[in-house]
């Protein structure tokens, strides 16, 4: 990892994913600060949540509504030391989905383990 | 038959406008005719010449002058909603005019159809 | 000829759907797209209501949008067709008027 | 009335409002529309449905939200011939909400009766 | 210190207090404003679960919102607090952080 | 305190950018330091210098930017979120600037709280 840009100052940032991809552009958007806090060396936990979790889905296809695919863009974040991903098990339970169906490893949480990780955070960003 | 397209969503923000882009695609194929395409409330935004997505991404607004040249489609925006969110002549992507709402009712009566996307 | 009523909001996260159930009178025709198209799907939270619905109703999912969401034409829910862009057309030309929920 | 601009073309058209005020601009624009059609003599149908109720509420006072108060082109809309008003009960019920908190006269209907009225229209514009 | 929730999203309409009636912790604080305003109110279908949630978080209503929407802040419910933008800032400095649920 | 606001929702269409002026004018009342409000994805809009709204209502945009020149407030625009949907160096309206995300990040660490308005 790079030297702190801030002079040692880590902060925990969250970036909260409560939308599907493709119907609106949050998904994408969030992507992209995700990768700028990267850059600036600070705790960065992203959670999935309510509709959230589909950004994860395995297998899209977006050939037929002409828009950009980006969901290789989550496999990518290891790269950038991004590793805390945590997806709550009621969310994928009401949708139908399993972890299996996610194309990245995350941290399957309760919502009440959400709930008290989330309290513990300095910056939280939410689309 | 003839359709009439109402847009309410500005690009990228939200799918509408790519959903309304498909349909007329899909309408024009089938041989029905698109009496008009109207654009209100943020939709407006669609009609901004200054736009410019990632290159790797689709262009809204392109795509929507394109098809209007293609097949001589007429896409109008509301004057009020736009003047309010600063879409104006000096800034009106090629293919797209500006006109009052009454074109959106006209449309409503003359089309066979009135198909809305996005809210 | 009655009207197609169209959804694209998430079940979800908005009410849009239920709003729509309760105004769609029977024999009317329904079509989920964009992030609706989860609507459609079964082992949901919502797929009783939904299943219910498609009792009375004609119910569509938009096929494109469900392959961009990487969810499975095969597995929606029964009584559900799927179409594309094209079969949206014909549902539109098909029906009295278009009620579009959002 | 004046002739009909469309050679006796007349139309049912059905706006309905779906928003609160403020909130977001749809109330407001929808009105611009509304007030449109009008001039082009078209049958105008006023749906008020959901937190569309609240659009005709009473007593608004957007002073401290620094918006505009609109609710008042509600009242003229009877200069402009548009009479058909329809609310429905539900609605109003769901938001603790009776017909003597609406600033104007409407016809309180059941959603069966407005899903009915729905049915028969030519042009459905919702927001 | 815990988070200050705001919401601005109707609940009749959107999901979005739902959502944070699930992560909001006991003795967290909750603001509704905008549209989530109507949230606040006596007699609505939502009073229930609201007042309910009003019991372990700290539920604060923006009255410039309720003002504007011409709802009563007599009528709201028992256990929340009516504030204005100076409020809203309060809560903000008083949280050690805050989540927008929008 | 040092408070940064986020807006993520275009003028007109939403309320989020009247609440956050509302809470900015708010919280320079009380004393506080605004470090950085941040526009996000819709939330560029509010920097067009062509929006014109009707003369009965508030103009969104040039309250903005009076704030900004009354308490030298930092209004800075996504590049990113800004290219996508037209708004540029050349329809920018005064006060505001146009910069990257990083703007968003350094003013989440360096403020006390982050406030985000619209989604």
């Amino acid at each position: 990892m790079e030297e702190d840009m801030e002079a040692g100052v880590v902060k925990k940032f969250m970036y909260v994913n409560r939308k599907q991809p493709y119907g609106t552009v949050y998904a994408l958007e969030v992507l992209e600060m995700v990768l700028i806090s990267a850059a600036f060396d600070q705790d960065v936990h992203l959670v999935f949540t309510d509709d959230g979790v589909l950004q994860l889905k395995k297998g899209m296809d977006t050939a037929a509504i002409g828009m950009k695919n980006f969901s290789k863009t989550y496999r990518a974040l290891e790269g950038y030391d991004i590793e805390k991903l945590y997806v709550d098990q009621e969310s994928l339970d009401e949708r139908g989905l399993s972890e299996d169906d996610l194309l990245v490893d995350v941290q399957v949480v309760s919502r009440a383990e959400m709930a008290k990780l989330m309290d513990d955070m300095d910056v939280i960003l939410t689309a | 038959m003839k359709f009439a397209i109402l847009v309410n969503e500005g690009p990228f923000n939200h799918q509408a406008s790519d959903s309304a882009y498909q349909f007329v695609k899909a309408a024009l194929a089938k041989g029905h005719q698109i009496f008009r395409v109207f654009f209100y409330y943020d939709g407006v935004y669609n009609a901004s010449k200054l736009s410019e997505p990632p290159t790797d991404d689709r262009n809204v607004v392109a795509n929507w002058g394109k098809l209007a040249e293609e097949h001589k489609l007429d896409l109008v925006v509301c004057v009020a909603a736009a003047l309010r969110r600063g879409i104006k002549d000096e800034n009106l992507a090629p293919g797209f005019r500006i006109s009052g709402l009454g074109q959106l009712i006209e449309a409503g009566i003359q089309a066979d159809r009135l198909v809305t996307f996005g809210d | 000829m009655s009207l197609l009523h169209t959804v694209s909001k998430s079940p979800f996260e908005r009410t849009n759907l239920q709003s729509c159930l309760k105004l769609a009178t029977p024999g009317s025709a329904i079509l989920l797209y964009e992030d609706a198209v989860i609507g459609a799907m079964q082992g949901t939270a919502l797929a009783d209501l939904v299943a219910d619905a498609a009792k009375s109703c004609k119910l569509h999912v938009l096929g494109p949008d469900l392959a961009a969401r990487g969810l499975d034409a095969s597995k929606v829910l029964p009584g559900i067709a799927v179409v594309d862009y094209a079969g949206f057309v014909d549902l539109a030309e098909q029906a009295s008027a278009v009620q579009a929920w959002c």
